[in-house]
């Protein structure tokens, strides 16, 4: 079930890191809040999951509402980006089952891949709300990790992470208006 | 008088400066009388504070928060580098015209001096000594923002040197508080760190430093506060060296090594008098070479050694104010103050260096060598001045800032004050007993004579009748004798190493990056690079860091 | 209830601030009352007492309260001197705005919440309008953010020391990505507004963030110091080296000041990588004037930088000394306590940084003569800040005891 | 009180008669008047006005004075050991230069009397490195075998400069183009001191009678003609041999007695 979830976060990221379309990042941000959602569940932290998936469900709402149309997940010049996901995924599995040790690999795969997918669309994008949706998945990614054994925050940081991801995705776009 | 008396020295001039500030737009007149006043204070109150006891007093006021105490000192050595800093600062202050503002940042200057003599450790020293550096530095780029003045940053290395130096004392022995450190902690790198700090901070350098470059400045207001407070608090960190060591350096060597390099800084200050084609120049020189010897003299490790280095400490505070108000031209004026500088019998810089240079023979040795290298500088020194009286004035300046009067009465009562030499004996061997144990012989010397370990020096008795039968005989004399010059007259001996060292410097000022190269080196894409937000270098600069710790 | 009025009262000024844009009066009254309120819940709170009203454990350590007292000292002095062609309410509104999310930071019981709670404050400052596109604004802090987030993951990792290791490259790169410093510099556009170029993050966020993270890694990855350490002190003689020399020979004023900053940071950094209490001091020294001194002289010069006015004044002579880090100033204290801490530390290293001090001394004149001739409110501003610097240079003690050294 | 009257009293004495003032007066005019005759100058000593004298001889004599006090003459009210040498070389070293500032015709080739001055310092201070005294008679009587041959090379030093020092030399001054020498008054007032001063530094000091007087002063005089014998031998080789004697012989020379001084110190420690 965590494995599952684990590969969920990735894909979600990978989507992330992929989409450019409204509809795209939106999934993206779906799929890595329901793996978030499903790790903290399978953890026993219920009320944790509960937090994050109503903040990441409230963001990936409202990344519906502004952004570019459509879902623009194969646009042209996506395949190096593709392979960034792949090559994150295959770090992330070496150090979270080969390098630590301990229980909960797929719980330290899912935070590696959530928050190097979405620093990585943040390194390479030009649209606010792709921007804004890394940004939005970093927060969950981050409260995750603070939310998840062995970390103490719990619930607090969970509830921080949720609203920092649906404040994230409510607030509007920008144009620079120019120096 | 209770010791928090001794915070007085250092706010009175801070509030003549205040006063100066404030007060000062509505008149020069009123900066300049409160900022002289406030040091003429200063001056007042450090002697008042100190005869009564006539020993040392101390006040702590708790810590300052960088390892510091903020403890004050007044001891006979503080009163004496307190005087030669005052007292020069005072007459010129107010004698000179000064803008507000110069008169302002001149009383901040002092009174950091002033803190840095009265400082109790060596960190506080240097802040304060820091400051006066800093305060010198605005003075003169207000005077003249494109005149020459010292370098910022060798000034500032000179203080960093002297606080890394307290803070050494403070890891090896626990304190930097002169009367506390303990003696093996006063190691030779200490020792290093605050001969650089003296020699760079005071510009005692045999090559031609910032106390010689200044007086290449149409007007030398600034300059003569500027030597006048950076140069003994060079000499005075030697001098609190001695207490930091129990009255000795840290080995023996570093005493001859200091002293050779006083000889030389006299003897390069002495090599480009000679050479001087304007007055003006040779009057660059007069007080480096004063320096040098002082220093060569406090090298020598003996008491007699460093009571001639007081004395000498003590007479170029008064020549700084006779060469800051001599004008260019030359006359009766420049005559009087250039042989009082230069030691002529019966002069006080004479008395000062006879016993200086006797003390580094007597010393023998090494020392003896320096010593016998000395009567040669000295020798070269009075050459230069002596072939300074046929050389034209230079650049003229301004007559507002000159006093020929004064600078004739200076020159003429250093002159006179050789048969004082004994007193002023007496004075210094008391302060040198605050830094070192000053032999029982030195310090029952009558008024007349002083006692060396060879000799006995009859100041009294042979500079008194020597004094007299000058002055009638001089009143008799026929100035006519004085022969017109015709053209300026050439130098001694030529300056090859200062040619050759001119060379150099402009070869290096030349050098660049040849044409076909520089595009190796783009400070402009360089800088695109790394302000430009490039991810490519940020993922690169972790990686960079993940392999140095990982390895 | 004190660390979470220190939050909460600043950020209901920021957000009176904004709702009562057409009406700047009040919300400078309004602002300005709520921030004051939240100054006095940061003076009130006990250094390290727990709170947690809002099933969320605050407290504020002695080092962090003491930064953001003096930040919020900075920002009040920045306001009322307000520079003439700045709007007071809108430096409220800002200055309130960073306060709250740097008592967040401060306060905040675990550094996976305060990351988020800066994460929050990135996010904010890249939907103002600005000269740079929005996501070129968000990209670095965000990084920084994403760093700080792998560092903590490899932090939670069990393993070999190396995962430690790893987690300390993560939180300290972070950190310096989040400042700006070398090498992970944000863009900068000199004639952006203050408010939406990377100044904040450097010479106001910066400092309690520094704390933060640095005290946090070393409660993270113990075993690590030694790795925290040379990074901090790599990272920051590169600083250091760097910004004195780019300050000094960069062709705008403007990027010249964003240098000097850097460089400062370098210096911070070092005093942090040191790990000792009199580098830790002189770091927090550095802070200090990068809060009271730099910035405040950064926000008075845009003016006269516009004007492309450049004199040789007394006072810009005093700044030049005080932006030198000279005595009297507050930076000759700092770098007494950093060589001691270098002597005591490694003494070669102290020679490397006493002769890397001298390298602020011709960029700092020339920021001196970026002041123009300040008149006015500007002369009263630049007195202030100067008068900040010489308390701090000549009596420091009170300042760091309010930091618990 | 009284004794510091007594002091000055006998130091006055000493400056202006015995054996300052007069003495240096009589003993320079004396030998300034052979070397006129034997140089070919005016035969009559000219008449300087005693009441109105020209500064520069003022000057010179006062230092003249100074030095000769330090000598050690047999009957010198000053005591031996209130003498110093150092006041000795310094106020013979002023002599030069008072005549350089005040009347340049008198002085040729500054540059190069630099040069011999700094050699004749070596020749008076180098035998006091190692005995680590300034009193001039306790060098005079220094016969230690280890410090005699630094004594020989200094005093044979001593006497190769003493004619540059005095001008005895064939070199003209720029301003000076006489086709003799003229009388020199100034320059009589430095014989006693300079003749004197090798005496006491060289020869053991005489005894305080009449026969050590007259030994002294023999001997002082005998330095004088010395000195006069190889500034007539200079005058008849000439202007350019003379400056090669002393700007080629002599530094190289002092360069080796320097060279001794610093190896019988190493030696002797």
């Amino acid at each position: 079930m965590t494995a599952v979830a684990a590969f969920v976060a990735w894909i979600g990221g990978a989507v992330i890191l992929v989409a450019d379309g409204r509809r795209g990042l939106a999934l993206g941000l779906g799929l890595v809040t329901a793996a978030i959602a499903g790790l903290a569940f399978a953890a026993g932290q219920h009320a944790a999951a509960i937090a994050v998936l109503a903040g990441g469900a409230a963001a990936a709402a409202l990344r519906l509402r502004s952004g570019p149309p459509g879902w623009g997940l194969t646009q042209p010049g996506s395949t190096p980006r593709i392979i960034l996901a792949i090559v994150i995924g295959i770090l992330a599995l070496y150090f979270a089952t080969s390098l630590s040790t301990g229980d909960g690999s797929p719980l330290r795969f899912a935070w590696l891949v959530v928050i190097a997918l979405s620093a990585a669309r943040l390194l390479d994008c030009e649209e606010p709300a792709t921007a804004l949706t890394a940004a939005a998945t970093l927060a969950l990614g981050i409260g995750a990790v603070a939310s998840l054994p062995p970390a103490a925050a719990g619930l607090a940081a969970a509830i921080v992470a949720g609203l920092v991801a649906a404040g994230i995705s409510a607030l509007p776009e920008v144009r620079p208006h120019g120096a | 008088m209770t010791p928090p008396a001794l915070l007085i020295p250092i706010v009175l001039p801070i509030l003549g400066a205040a006063i100066a500030a404030t007060a000062g737009r509505a008149g020069h007149g009123i900066a300049r009388a409160s900022a002289s006043l406030g040091v003429w204070g200063a001056a007042v109150a450090v002697v008042a504070i100190w005869l009564p006891v006539r020993s040392t007093q101390e006040i702590s006021l708790g810590q300052l928060g960088f390892g510091s105490p903020f403890d004050l000192r007044l001891d006979m050595i503080g009163l004496v580098f307190s005087l030669a800093v005052l007292i020069p600062a005072a007459t010129l202050l107010t004698l000179q015209p000064r803008t507000w503002q110069e008169n302002t940042v001149a009383g901040l200057g002092v009174a950091a001096a002033m803190a840095a003599i009265e400082a109790g450790g060596v960190l506080m020293t240097a802040v304060a000594g820091c400051t006066a550096a800093t305060l010198v530095v605005i003075q003169l780029d207000v005077e003249d923002l494109r005149a020459p003045r010292p370098s910022w940053a060798l000034l500032l290395a000179a203080w960093l040197a002297l606080a890394w130096a307290g803070v050494v004392l403070q890891v090896v022995g626990g304190t930097a508080v002169y009367a506390a450190v303990p003696v093996s902690a006063m190691t030779v790198p200490v020792f290093a760190l605050l001969a650089f700090a003296s020699i760079f901070g005071g510009g005692l350098v045999p090559w031609r430093g910032w106390t010689s470059a200044i007086w290449s400045r149409t007007s030398l207001r600034a300059a003569g506060l500027a030597v006048a407070t950076l140069q003994p608090l060079a000499l005075y960190l030697f001098v609190r060296a001695y207490e930091l060591g129990d009255g000795h350096y840290p080995q023996s060597w570093l005493n001859v090594v200091l002293a050779a390099w006083g000889v030389l800084v006299a003897f390069g200050a002495a090599a480009r008098a000679q050479a001087a084609t304007t007055r003006r120049e040779y009057m660059a020189e007069v007080l480096p070479g004063l320096a040098g010897f002082a220093l060569m003299a406090l090298a020598v490790g003996s008491a007699l050694g460093l009571i001639a280095a007081l004395i000498l400490t003590a007479s170029t505070a008064i020549i700084v104010i006779g060469i800051a108000l001599l004008p260019d031209r030359g006359g009766a004026p420049s005559l009087l103050v250039t042989a009082a500088a230069a030691g002529v019998p019966p002069g006080l810089v004479f008395g000062g260096r006879i016993l200086g240079l006797g003390a580094a023979i007597e010393a023998g040795g090494a020392m003896g060598l320096v010593g016998l290298a000395g009567v040669a500088t000295w020798l070269v020194a009075a050459a230069a001045a002596a072939r300074s009286v046929g050389l034209p004035a230079g650049r003229g300046r301004s007559a507002v800032e000159t006093l020929p009067r004064v600078a004739m009465m200076i020159g003429a009562a250093m002159l006179a004050l050789g048969p004082a030499l004994a007193l002023a004996y007496l004075a210094a061997s008391a302060a040198a007993a605050d830094v070192m144990n000053v032999p029982a012989l030195a310090q029952a010397t009558g008024l007349g004579t002083i006692v060396t370990e060879s000799t006995v020096v009859p100041v009294v008795s042979l500079l008194g009748p020597l004094l007299v039968v000058g002055a009638i005989a001089l009143a008799l004399s026929k100035r006519t004798g004085l022969t017109p010059r015709t053209g300026e007259p050439p130098p001694l001996f030529p300056l090859y190493a200062a040619q050759a060292a001119a060379r150099i410097v402009n070869a290096l000022r030349r050098a660049a990056v040849p044409s076909e190269y520089r595009s190796l080196f783009n400070p402009r894409a360089l800088e695109n690079v790394a302000a430009g937000g490039t991810p490519l270098l940020w993922l690169a600069s972790i990686v960079a860091l993940a392999i140095a710790v990982t390895r | 209830m004190e660390p979470e009025l220190a939050v909460a009262l600043p950020a209901a000024g920021a957000a009176f601030a904004v709702a009562l844009r057409p009406r700047p009066r009040l919300a400078l009254i309004l602002g300005a009352v709520l921030g004051a309120g939240g100054v006095a819940a940061v003076l009130l709170a006990t250094p390290g007492a727990a709170s947690n009203l809002l099933g969320i454990t605050l407290s504020l350590s002695a080092a962090g309260r003491s930064m953001l007292i003096v930040a919020a000292i900075s920002l009040a002095f920045v306001v009322i001197l307000a520079p003439v062609n700045a709007e007071r309410s809108a430096l409220l509104r800002w200055g309130l705005a960073g306060l709250a999310g740097m008592a967040g930071i401060a306060a905040a019981p675990t550094l996976e919440v305060s990351v988020l709670v800066l994460l929050a404050l990135v996010v904010l400052q890249a939907t103002v309008e600005g000269g740079r596109p929005h996501a070129r604004r968000l990209r670095a802090p965000a990084f920084a953010v994403a760093l700080i987030g792998l560092g903590l993951v490899f932090a939670r990792m069990a393993g070999p020391p190396v995962l430690e290791r790893l987690a300390a490259v993560g939180l300290v790169a972070g950190l310096t990505a989040a400042l700006g410093a070398l090498p992970y510099m944000h863009e900068f556009d000199a004639d952006e507004r203050t408010a939406t170029s990377p100044i904040p993050w450097i010479a106001f966020v910066g400092p309690v963030l520094a704390i933060v993270v640095i005290t946090r890694t070393h409660e993270l990855v113990p075993s690590a110091a030694g790795a925290v350490g040379a990074m901090l002190i790599g990272l920051g003689l590169l600083n250091i080296v760097w910004g004195c020399v780019a300050a000094w020979r960069t062709e705008l004023p403007g990027a010249a000041w964003r240098y000097s900053f850097i460089a400062d940071w370098g210096l911070a950094m070092c005093g942090f990588g040191l790990g000792v209490a009199e580098g830790e001091a002189g770091a927090l020294l550095i802070l200090y004037a990068i809060l009271l001194t730099r910035l405040p002289l950064y926000l008075w010069s845009r003016q006269p930088m516009r004007e492309r006015a450049q004199t040789d004044r007394p006072v810009n002579l005093l700044v030049a000394a005080a932006l030198a880090g000279s005595a009297p100033f507050a930076g000759f204290p700092a770098r007494i306590l950093l060589l001691r801490a270098a002597t005591s530390v490694f003494w070669p290293f102290a020679l490397v940084l006493a002769a890397a001090l001298l390298l602020w001394i011709p960029s700092s004149l020339r920021l001196g003569r970026t002041m123009g001739m300040p008149k006015g409110r500007q002369m009263a501003g630049i007195a202030v800040a100067l008068a900040f610097s010489l308390a701090l240079g000549l009596y420091p003690q009170p300042l760091l005891l309010l930091a618990g050294r | 009180m009284t004794q510091a009257l007594a002091a000055i009293a006998t130091h006055a004495l000493a400056l202006v008669v015995y054996p300052g003032g007069i003495t240096l007066a009589l003993f320079g005019l004396a030998v300034e008047t052979v070397w006129s005759r034997l140089s070919g100058g005016p035969q009559a000593m000219p008449r300087p006005s005693l009441a109105h004298p020209l500064i520069v001889q003022v000057a010179v004599a006062l230092l003249a004075m100074l030095a000769a006090v330090e000598v050690a003459a047999p009957f010198n009210p000053v005591p031996p050991a209130e003498r110093n040498l150092i006041i000795a070389a310094a106020a013979l070293g002023f002599t030069a230069w008072a005549e350089l500032a005040l009347d340049p015709e008198l002085v040729a080739h500054p540059g190069l009397l630099l040069i011999i001055q700094a050699c004749w310092v070596l020749s008076v201070l180098g035998p006091a490195i190692e005995p680590e005294t300034l009193r001039p008679q306790v060098l005079g009587n220094v016969l230690v075998p280890g410090l005699l041959p630094v004594k020989v090379a200094c005093g044979f030093l001593y006497l190769l400069c003493l004619p540059a020092l005095l001008r005895l030399w064939p070199v003209a001054p720029r301003a000076d183009r006489r086709a003799h020498p003229r009388f020199n008054i100034t320059r009589a007032f430095v014989w006693f001191p300079y003749c004197a001063l090798f005496t006491t530094l060289f020869l053991p000091p005489q005894g305080e009678d009449v026969p050590g007087m007259l030994r002294f002063f023999g001997v002082t005089a005998a330095v004088a003609i010395v000195a006069l014998v190889a500034a007539a031998a200079l005058a008849r080789r000439g202007a350019d041999r003379a400056r090669g004697l002393y700007s080629r012989a002599v530094p190289p020379y002092s360069a080796l007695v320097l060279a001794l001084v610093v190896v019988t110190l190493i030696l002797t420690r």
